[in-house]
């Protein structure tokens, strides 16, 4: 259980994230794509704190929070988002969202 | 002050007429008659007897960067400035009965462009001077553009962005003048500070290289705006598509612009690039005089090569602004007086031509030079003019063209021997499409189609009045024009000898 | 008084011309313009006769800055000797005979004014050529001349013909010109002045200055000099203007291609003669030479009866040249004045004739349209008529030989006045001065020969023998034709009149002329010095013995040509010293050969014309058949016309089109190579695209980047996860690149 | 490091974590990857718990699992089709998209391992104080007052947005 | 420097109180007034602006005028650099509002939330320029893009608004989320959120290979991602097109202007105080990796520009343009580049907006936002006109307008530093640039109204809020004032 497992895992869960984000056809994938990534960022941050920062120091960890809180607002605007599309559109394909371009 | 007056004078002309009603028309023809004005009274009150700048007024600016507004007069600003109030009226009258839409915003457009000429030709700072230079392109990208002919729109562009490819070059190289003039705070932007320095041994200004990469920034924004070859693309849809009185301007000003500025910074500023480009080894020792050498070659055989009149004209000024570099590239008094009489000379001379075409095409609705023919017997006096000023731009002794031409290559031939005696083709050339073009529009016999052609009227006569009497006059005086800059320019070539 | 002498001759024809010139191109006619113009001329006449007693002893100059630059000054001046005061005279007399004619002549045309406007101009401006001090001047004269030229050549511009031919007139001698603008900037360079005369003028310089190092360029300046002369006197081989310059009326032909400006290059050449180096007088004998020659024998085979006189006109003018070339300063000049005179009258005469065969000019010049356009069918039996794109091949019916005939009843005066002039320059001896000009020519290239053994002036003294006998044969082939025989053409003949007084008085005045009346100031030695040839170094191995001072020919006793002759060899030899100052005079025996041998062609020449055109005797059909292909190359004029419009006009046209071409794809083409390559380095990233065809710099260079910014919006697809990847690949991409950087 | 309970329950919960987290992205049906995704979010609650970070965890627990994944789960049932349950992909941008992450995936790899700064960390075990307290404390009186206050005015914000946006069709 | 306590920083936090207050006063305003007709929502949102504007200068003269103070414990700092940006971003949120209440694209039923938004988001972007600890910068951009998120998407019964707002926040999360993640590692690796210890740790770090530099440019270039993405550079700047034409014509306007200003105040903190010392840059040359992205990002959005039809999209990408010669300040690493920032985006503001407030007003009028609804404008609306043309020509960089100036003093930045290619790749597109702004002109002038259009007359009102952008960009460069006000807001930013 060193920094390094906590990274690694971070490392996975961000490079899932982007993944999800870049591939999944679905904008509610897409979304639990950016709550990978933001994990990932959360757990960096909790693990900073532990093995980085002194001890007493848990301004890691409060980011993350402050993370978790951010995530909370991002993710009730994105599916709000995400429901105005649906009914503009009739789905929530990201390609099919494309009257705007070139 | 008075030299503000005169410039800023159009501008506030330009505020007054977009805020009084249409009918305000007579006000707007005699804004421009102030300048001419004032200018009348710089003649006379110009001290001819100093190679100092005069009427200088220079107040701080922008402080931040040094930046002043510092304008006066030398002999060669003189000149040009006096074209330009003269010009002015000249254009106002020509356009008055043929421009019919927005009027108003013609005549504004048109006030703008002449304080930006105005003030270009007075300015001594070197930002002031580019402020100057770039105010002149959007009146007259608007004025191609909304009172010009059917590919106007394409004319327009094309000027403005080739101008404007050259001045950001230009400002590169003004940028690198001003970083390189001193320590951070002590830098300036004055003319002729940075004359001063440019020749101070050891500063950062004068140094070879520095002053070759300068010199062709500043060269290629100029050269777009002489035009020199090949930076001339964009004339010959310019004037075409251009109203006639914005050709007028295009040919007698703008493209002294180019030629003033290549004397004001790139001679003056940077005698050591000039000097590698007119007087160093090699090919690039006689670069500056190639490129008249080419203009004045090609614009005459593109000129022989044209059956629209108007582009026949326009050719003709790229083969007669030739002759203003070949003899700038000459740097002696010889062939820099010959070239600035050229700007001067090609100013009234082109306008007149211009005017003429003008005049034709006003009638005709068309340009085709083979479309007419035998007009002569019609309009005898228009004929009679429009000799007057093929003769002039031909070059016939007696008549103004002759002398700049004949000193500029009497100066060139200093330097460029064989350049020069090449560039006599043009001399021939000159003539052939003149003549040809003479033949075919005055001479033979009078197309059936143009018998009822009105002969040129009051209001253009009056136009070309002054312009053909300025043509002869200086023909046969051209100490009129000379007194005004020979100091000027001994005190420039005294630089330049230096080096 | 000099001063204001020289003032009021340049002022009278100059004011005439301001005011009249004005009027006339409004179109106003202003009452009795023509008794002005004339008044104005002969007041210019009054004042030259007045001046020349002033030259005497010495040349003055008098000198305004003209054009004053911080370290050069250009100045204007007159220079009055004894050559401006000739000229003077000579110029203003037959301009003003001209005038005189003209009010006969032109009397009823539309533009009557401004002719008169247009002769004052010319008048002026060949004044003002002649009474310049420096090259600027002369250039400046010499310039307006060619205008005046270009105008009256022009005059009647309706004409398709007149209006070609004044265009080529003023381009062809600008050809000329600009090799002695070339002349002049040569010497600029070197002396840092135009002016001619006085300390710092050039000649003071180049006789002070100029090393043997300096021949090379100075020959090259002379003869550039010289090509002015060649385009303005019409000779080889831009001489092809001035036979159409002939469209013009007549009395300018008479005034200017005849007596005045085409005489300029002689005068031009002679003025120049202190700087003329062995080569450059060579070129211009040879020049001369051989134009007297090819002009004489093209002349041979004209029918017209102006174009007959325009190539004798050449021919004589290239005497001139072969004179001053040759080093006979004072013959050329001599001759120049005695042809201005004779050559006027026959211009005028037959000027004279036209006018009475063909009324045209008083029904005005629409008349003359209608009868071009008639001659354009009407003589298209005329099978020697060239294929009609050579200008003016044409003959008018009025102006052709063979239409006339038998006129010398009708017309007396002007038969009688133009024989006089015809026996003048043919050089019938004693009593017509065009003998004693051309002997004079004759015996001085003779005697060159002579002294300095030189092949050259021998081969030169043969070409202007011959030109000589050739003279006198097409000069009489034109008096047969039109003055002696039946008439040939009844219609014609019936209605041809003598001219009116204002006409014939001219013609009578200008005969008086011909005949050595005036032109003995040329003899008188103390009155006409010729210059010094400082540079003229005869070869080494042409320097013979001193030969004794040879017999002096009769003319000469007679009226006292040796001692112009001797004086200008005096001249000739006192200053330099390298060679002949034991002042040996080799052409004493030249002269009694030259005039015998002259009088021997021209009457041969007057003879075999005699024997032709008059009595029959010899067919002048069976002659050309015998000599087709000769025959061919003298009626083609040796094929320059074919040349010049074959070759050069079709070449310059072509470059012309070549460099408007060159604007459209080769400045196009690099910048748009510029654009294909920026296209293609930009299509690695971005793909390939469509390429469009466009014109123009800015066209291509627009269109490319127009593409590109094509090209980038394809990328901005709307798809969100095409931006995702593009901002993500994007990171790793920067980041890699920066690593490996 | 010694391979105990300890160490096996975390690599347990490594293991679910990023397996969940694999199946977020792979599953084709939506509800599925949803139900991935709450296993991962237990998963890193779990990692919380064992970098002693309590509240953080319990946070992680209420607010993702309670809050975010109902959110999604909601958003699945209200734009879901039929059609949408199943997840469609592309080859073609799985492969590019999978070669960025995959990248992206190197990158942080070659980071991680080469960062002396980070090597040798290891959980000594040692253990601290419960951290909810000491939160408290910080954000309401120390440091992070600030950006706790901004957060709601955020929320706020984020509220009304979200209510505003998703509103629309009622207000027709 | 002594950073204040909570309650004691609560005095110079007065502005941003000022704008929650007056945002929560604006909803509760909309929530009493009912008639929908009202302006005085907007207009009580405007006096907000005015009142935090003054005590922005209240403040900034009482206490930041001289040595900048940190508040709220170092979280966030009050400096002149920050007092620059919220003057301009007031002025900007102003300008906003007054275009909303001029714009018939917005829902009146939805002004109260719409005009708190505006505030609130103006807050976000008020702490975007003065945080400087991690965490509030990451909470701050958040605050601004959420807010954004919701505006671009603003629109009712708009499939273009809510397309925008999807891709925006689609966007915007993966941006932010990267960003995070950078910041993460920069907190790992320094140990710290405090962005004035940071870069001190880091050179240390980095000194004695603690850690590597891959470490640090992977870092630097995820906050870039977060960044750059606020700015609009390459490649971040592939939404912003997109969302510009989507988005209502005022936040649009908005957004090219606040949000990139605050996005290049951010920028400049961070970078600056952040990495801003020799021997961190001795490891990662991020300059060199900006100027790069500088150079592409200019390029970019200048050929894009020139095929649009939409004068809106036309605009964004003209807009991400300048957003690469903004960028070019940011590499220097001297003051003079980062005035220049500062002065042109005090320009850009009025030229922009200017140009978007014609746009408003020619979507009102004839219903259009292609190039083809400005045909034949010049006859039309000839002042409307005139002024649109004053705005496009000082953004080409026209002299004498103040864009002009604009350009000239990042040039001259630029070019001291040697930067030769830069500024050379600048102006040549600064040259394209005019290509597609003068096809605005084009059609305005030198083509006719299809129809015979009448005379369309604008109130006094639209006159004198134009004249309000016109004057200043006309006039701003010839005064001294303002250069000398960018200058004094850099000096607080460490230079070498």
């Amino acid at each position: 259980m060193t920094l390094q497992h906590y990274l690694v895992i971070s490392a996975i869960l961000f490079t899932l994230g982007i993944f999800a984000v870049l591939t999944r056809r679905n904008a509610i994938s897409i979304l639990m794509g950016i709550e990978l990534i933001l994990n990932s960022c959360n757990l960096n941050f909790a693990a900073f704190s532990r093995f980085v920062t002194p001890p007493e120091d848990i301004s890691g960890q409060i980011i993350a929070i402050f993370g978790i809180v951010l995530a909370a607002a991002e993710a009730a605007v994105f599916l709000a988002i995400i429901l105005a599309i649906y009914r503009e559109f009739g789905s929530i394909r990201p390609n099919e969202v494309d009257t705007l371009k070139g | 002050m008075l030299l503000s007056l005169m410039i800023f004078i159009p501008l506030l002309g330009m505020i007054a007429v977009l805020l009084l009603p249409r009918e305000s028309e007579e006000l707007i023809k005699r804004v421009t008659l102030i300048p001419l004005a004032l200018a009348v009274y710089l003649f006379i009150s110009y001290d001819r007897s100093t190679a100092g700048t005069q009427y200088v007024v220079n107040a701080p600016w922008i402080d931040a960067f040094n930046i002043q507004y510092h304008i006066g007069i030398d002999g060669l600003s003189v000149t040009l400035l006096l074209l330009t109030a003269l010009l002015g009226p000249i254009c106002v009258i020509a356009s008055w009965r043929n421009i019919e839409k927005g009027i108003k915003a013609y005549m504004a457009l048109f006030l703008l462009l002449e304080t930006g000429m105005l003030g270009f030709f007075a300015a001594l700072d070197l930002f002031l001077f580019y402020v100057f230079f770039e105010l002149t392109l959007l009146p007259m990208y608007f004025l191609i553009g909304i009172w010009g002919g059917p590919r106007r729109e394409y004319a327009a562009i094309k000027f403005f962005l080739y101008t404007l490819f050259g001045s950001v070059l230009m400002l590169v190289a003004m940028i690198a003048v001003y970083l390189n003039s001193g320590d951070p705070g002590a830098r300036t932007f004055d003319i002729p500070t940075l004359i001063a320095l440019a020749s101070t041994e050891g500063h950062a200004l004068n140094n070879l290289n520095f002053q070759i990469w300068v010199f062709l920034g500043f060269f290629i924004g100029f050269a777009v705006k002489v035009p020199i070859f090949p930076f001339h693309t964009w004339l010959p849809d310019a004037h075409v598509e251009a109203p006639t009185a914005i050709s007028v301007i295009l040919a007698g000003i703008l493209l002294k612009m180019g030629t003033y500025g290549l004397v004001r910074v790139n001679m003056a500023m940077f005698p050591l690039g000039l000097d590698h480009f007119t007087n160093g080894i090699g090919f690039w020792g006689n670069s500056l005089a190639l490129l008249g050498f080419i203009n004045i070659v090609y614009g005459s055989f593109c000129a022989l090569a044209q059956t629209d009149f108007k582009k026949l004209v326009a050719y003709s000024s790229i083969g007669h602004m030739g002759f203003v570099i070949l003899g700038l590239a000459a740097r002696n008094d010889t062939g820099i007086t010959g070239a600035i009489l050229q700007m001067f000379n090609h100013g009234v001379i082109s306008a007149m031509l211009f005017l003429l075409v003008g005049v034709l095409y006003d009638r005709a609705h068309h340009r085709e030079i083979n479309g007419f023919g035998g007009l002569g017997t019609r309009m005898p006096v228009y004929t009679g003019i429009t000799t007057l000023a093929f003769m002039a731009s031909l070059g016939l002794p007696g008549l103004s063209g002759f002398v700049g031409e004949a000193l500029s290559l009497l100066g060139a031939y200093d330097e460029f021997k064989w350049l020069t005696i090449l560039s006599t083709i043009g001399i021939v050339v000159g003539a052939a499409y003149f003549l040809w073009t003479l033949q075919r529009v005055f001479l033979g016999n009078l197309n059936p189609k143009y018998e009822d052609l009105p002969e040129i009227n009051g209001r253009e006569i009056l136009t070309l009045v002054p312009l053909a009497i300025l043509t002869i006059l200086l023909g046969v005086w051209p100490n009129l024009a000379i007194d005004m800059f020979r100091e000027s320019v001994t005190n420039l070539v005294n630089v330049l000898q230096a080096i | 008084m000099t001063v204001s002498l020289i003032s009021l001759i340049l002022l009278c024809p100059l004011a005439a011309f301001a005011v009249f010139g004005l009027l006339g191109l409004a179109n106003r006619r202003f009452p009795r313009q023509d008794y002005l113009s004339t008044a104005a001329m002969l007041i210019a006449l009054a004042c030259s006769f007045l001046l020349l007693r002033e030259v005497v002893p010495e040349p003055e100059t008098h000198t305004v800055n003209w054009v004053s630059l911080g370290s050069v000054t250009f100045s204007m001046g007159f220079y009055l000797d004894s050559v401006t005061a000739i000229m003077l005279i000579v110029v203003t007399l037959v301009s003003s005979l001209v005038h005189i004619f003209s009010m006969g002549y032109m009397h009823g045309d539309p533009r009557y004014p401004r002719f008169f406007a247009y002769l004052s101009l010319f008048s002026f401006s060949m004044l003002f050529l002649v009474v310049s001090d420096n090259l600027l001047g002369i250039y400046i004269g010499w310039e307006l001349v060619g205008l005046c030229s270009y105008l009256l050549i022009g005059f009647w511009f309706e004409k398709d013909s007149a209006a070609n031919a004044c265009k080529k007139a003023f381009l062809t001698t600008r050809v000329g010109d600009v090799g002695m603008f070339i002349g002049m900037m040569m010497l600029f360079t070197k002396f840092k002045t135009l002016s001619l005369y006085g300390e710092g003028g050039i000649f003071a310089l180049a006789a002070s200055q100029l090393t043997t190092g300096d021949m090379v360029w100075l020959s090259i300046a002379g003869v550039l000099i010289f090509c002015g002369a060649i385009g303005k006197s019409a000779q080889m081989p831009l001489h092809t203007w001035l036979p159409d310059a002939m469209e013009g009326p007549t009395p300018v032909s008479a005034l200017i291609h005849a007596a005045t400006m085409v005489a300029a290059g002689v005068y031009l050449t002679a003025r120049m003669f202190p700087i003329l180096t062995e080569t450059s007088s060579l070129v211009i004998a040879y020049v001369g030479g051989i134009t007297a020659l090819v002009a004489a024998t093209i002349a041979i085979v004209r029918f017209d009866i102006k174009r007959v006189l325009a190539y004798s006109t050449i021919s004589q003018l290239g005497y001139m040249m072969l004179a001053i070339g040759a080093g006979s300063y004072v013959a050329g000049l001599f001759h120049l004045t005695t042809h201005a005179f004779f050559k006027a009258l026959l211009f005028l005469g037959s000027g004279s004739v036209i006018h009475a065969f063909h009324a045209m000019h008083a029904h005005g010049h629409d008349d003359e349209h209608e009868h071009d356009d008639s001659d354009a069918h009407g003589h298209e039996h005329n099978e020697d008529s060239d294929s009609g794109h050579v200008l003016g091949s044409e003959i008018p019916p009025d102006q052709d030989m063979r239409n006339m005939g038998g006129l010398r009843h009708k017309m007396p005066i002007t038969f009688i006045t133009m024989l006089i002039a015809t026996l003048s320059i043919s050089g019938v001896p004693f009593i017509f001065s065009g003998f004693w000009s051309k002997d004079a020519i004759l015996a001085g290239v003779l005697g060159r020969a002579m002294e300095w053994n030189s092949v050259h002036h021998y081969i030169l003294f043969i070409m202007a023998l011959s030109a000589a006998g050739i003279t006198a044969f097409y000069m009489f082939r034109l008096i047969f034709m039109t003055f002696f025989g039946e008439p040939r053409n009844q219609e014609m003949h019936d209605m041809a009149h003598e001219s009116p007084l204002s006409m014939t008085v001219p013609l009578l005045i200008l005969a008086v002329l011909s005949l050595p009346v005036v032109n003995t100031l040329w003899f008188n030695a103390a009155y006409v010095k010729p210059p010094p040839q400082p540079h003229l170094h005869a070869p080494a191995h042409a320097y013979i013995a001193p030969d004794t001072k040879g017999g002096t020919g009769l003319a000469f006793s007679l009226f006292g040509v040796s001692e112009a002759v001797a004086a200008e060899e005096n001249a000739g030899h006192d200053t330099h010293g390298t060679h002949a100052d034991d002042g040996h005079h080799g052409h004493g025996p030249a002269h009694t050969i030259a005039m015998v041998l002259s009088i021997c062609v021209a009457g041969l020449g007057i003879f075999l014309s005699w024997l032709f055109y008059h009595r029959r005797t010899l067919s002048a059909e069976s002659v050309t058949t015998t000599f087709r292909p000769i025959y061919d190359l003298f009626w083609h004029k040796y094929y320059f016309d074919e040349f010049y419009d074959g070759v050069l006009v079709a070449l310059t046209v072509w470059k012309a089109r070549l460099f408007a071409q060159f604007d459209g794809t080769v400045v196009d083409g690099i910048v748009n190579g510029v654009g294909v390559v920026t296209r293609d380095i930009l299509a690695a990233f971005t793909g390939a695209f469509d390429n469009r065809v466009v014109d123009g710099i800015v066209n291509r260079v627009a269109q490319v980047t127009w593409a590109v910014g094509g090209r980038i919006r394809r990328i901005q697809t709307g798809a969100i996860q095409t931006y995702l990847f593009v901002v993500l690949a994007g990171i790793v991409l920067l980041i890699l690149i920066f690593r490996a950087l | 490091m010694e391979f105990t309970l300890k160490t096996f329950i975390f690599y347990g919960f490594a293991l679910m974590t990023v397996a969940s987290a694999l199946l977020v992205v792979t599953v084709r049906n939506i509800v599925h990857a949803a139900f991935s995704l709450m296993v991962t979010l237990f998963g890193v609650a779990g990692l919380y718990v064992f970098l002693q970070a309590d509240f953080l965890a319990a946070t992680q627990v209420i607010v993702y699992v309670g809050g975010i994944l109902v959110l999604i789960l909601f958003g699945v049932m209200m734009t879901s089709g039929r059609l949408e349950m199943r997840i469609h992909i592309e080859r073609g941008q799985l492969l590019l998209g999978g070669a960025v992450a995959l990248a992206l995936f190197m990158l942080l790899l070659t980071v991680i391992a080469n960062t002396p700064a980070w090597k040798n960390r290891i959980d000594d075990g040692t253990a601290l104080p419960p951290t909810t307290e000491k939160i408290g404390e910080l954000i309401l009186n120390g440091p992070f007052l600030l950006p706790f206050e901004v957060v709601s005015v955020l929320l706020l914000v984020a509220l009304i947005g979200a209510a505003l946006i998703s509103r629309k069709e009622v207000r027709d | 420097m002594q950073p204040l306590s909570n309650i004691d920083s609560l005095l110079h936090f007065s502005p941003e109180i000022l704008l929650v207050i007056f945002a929560a006063a604006v909803i509760i305003l909309d929530l009493v007034v009912k008639n929908r007709e009202s302006v005085a929502v907007a207009h009580l949102a405007l006096v907000g602006c005015l009142c935090t504007l003054a005590a922005v200068l209240f403040i900034h003269f009482s206490f930041g005028n001289e040595e900048p103070v940190a508040l709220f414990l170092g979280m966030i700092q009050l400096d002149v650099f920050a007092t620059f940006f919220k003057v301009l971003l007031l002025l900007a949120t102003a300008a906003t509002i007054l275009f909303s209440l001029r714009s018939e694209e917005l829902d009146a039923k939805l002004k109260g939330e719409y005009y708190a938004l505006l505030l609130a988001i103006t807050l976000g972007m008020f702490l975007m320029a003065s945080s400087t600890n991690l965490l509030m910068i990451f909470i701050a951009l958040e605050t601004v893009s959420l807010t954004s998120y919701i505006l671009a998407g603003f629109l009712t019964h708009s499939p273009r608004s809510s397309e925008a707002a999807f891709k925006y926040i689609t966007y915007g999360a993966v941006a932010s989320g990267t960003m995070l993640f950078g910041l993460s590692l920069l907190f790992g690796m320094a140990g710290t959120g405090d962005l004035t210890q940071i870069g001190g740790r880091l050179t240390e770090l980095l000194a004695s290979g603690e850690v590597s530099s891959l470490t640090v440019l992977i870092a630097i270039t995820f906050v870039l991602a977060g960044v750059g993405y606020k700015i609009a550079s390459v490649p971040f700047h592939m939404w912003s097109p997109d969302v510009y034409e989507g988005a209502p014509i005022p936040i649009t306007a908005f957004l090219s202007v606040a949000s990139k200003s605050a996005g290049f105040a951010l920028f400049i903190r961070f970078f600056y105080t952040g990495f801003g010392s020799t021997g961190l840059m001795q490891f990662v040359d991020w300059p060199f990796m900006l100027a790069i992205v500088s150079a592409l990002t200019m390029t970019v959005g200048n050929l894009a520009a020139l095929p649009q039809q939409n004068v809106k999209r036309l605009l964004a990408y003209s807009s991400i343009a300048h957003g690469g010669y903004l960028l070019m300040g940011g590499v220097l690493l001297t003051s003079e580049g980062v005035g220049a920032i500062l002065f042109y985006l005090l320009v850009y503001l009025f030229m922009n907006l200017g140009a978007f407030y014609v746009v408003v007003l020619v979507a009102n009028e004839m219903g259009s936002e292609t190039i083809d609804g400005y045909r034949g404008l010049g006859s039309r609306a000839p002042l409307v006109a005139l002024a649109m043309v004053v705005f496009l020509a000082s953004l080409t960089g026209l002299p004498p307008l103040a864009g002009f100036f604009g350009k000239w003093l990042l040039f001259t930045a630029v070019l001291e530093q040697g930067y030769y290619w830069l500024a050379l790749v600048g102006l040549l597109n600064s040259v394209v640039s005019l290509y597609y702004y003068a096809r605005i002109f084009k059609v305005m002038y030198f083509e006719d109204a299809e129809e015979e259009t009448s005379h369309v007359s604008f109130s006094t009102g639209t006159f004198a809020l134009l004249s309000t952008f016109v004057i200043p960009t006309i006039f701003i460069g010839f005064l001294n004032i303002f250069y000398t006000f960018s200058n004094i807001s850099v000096s607080v930013l460490p230079m070498q």
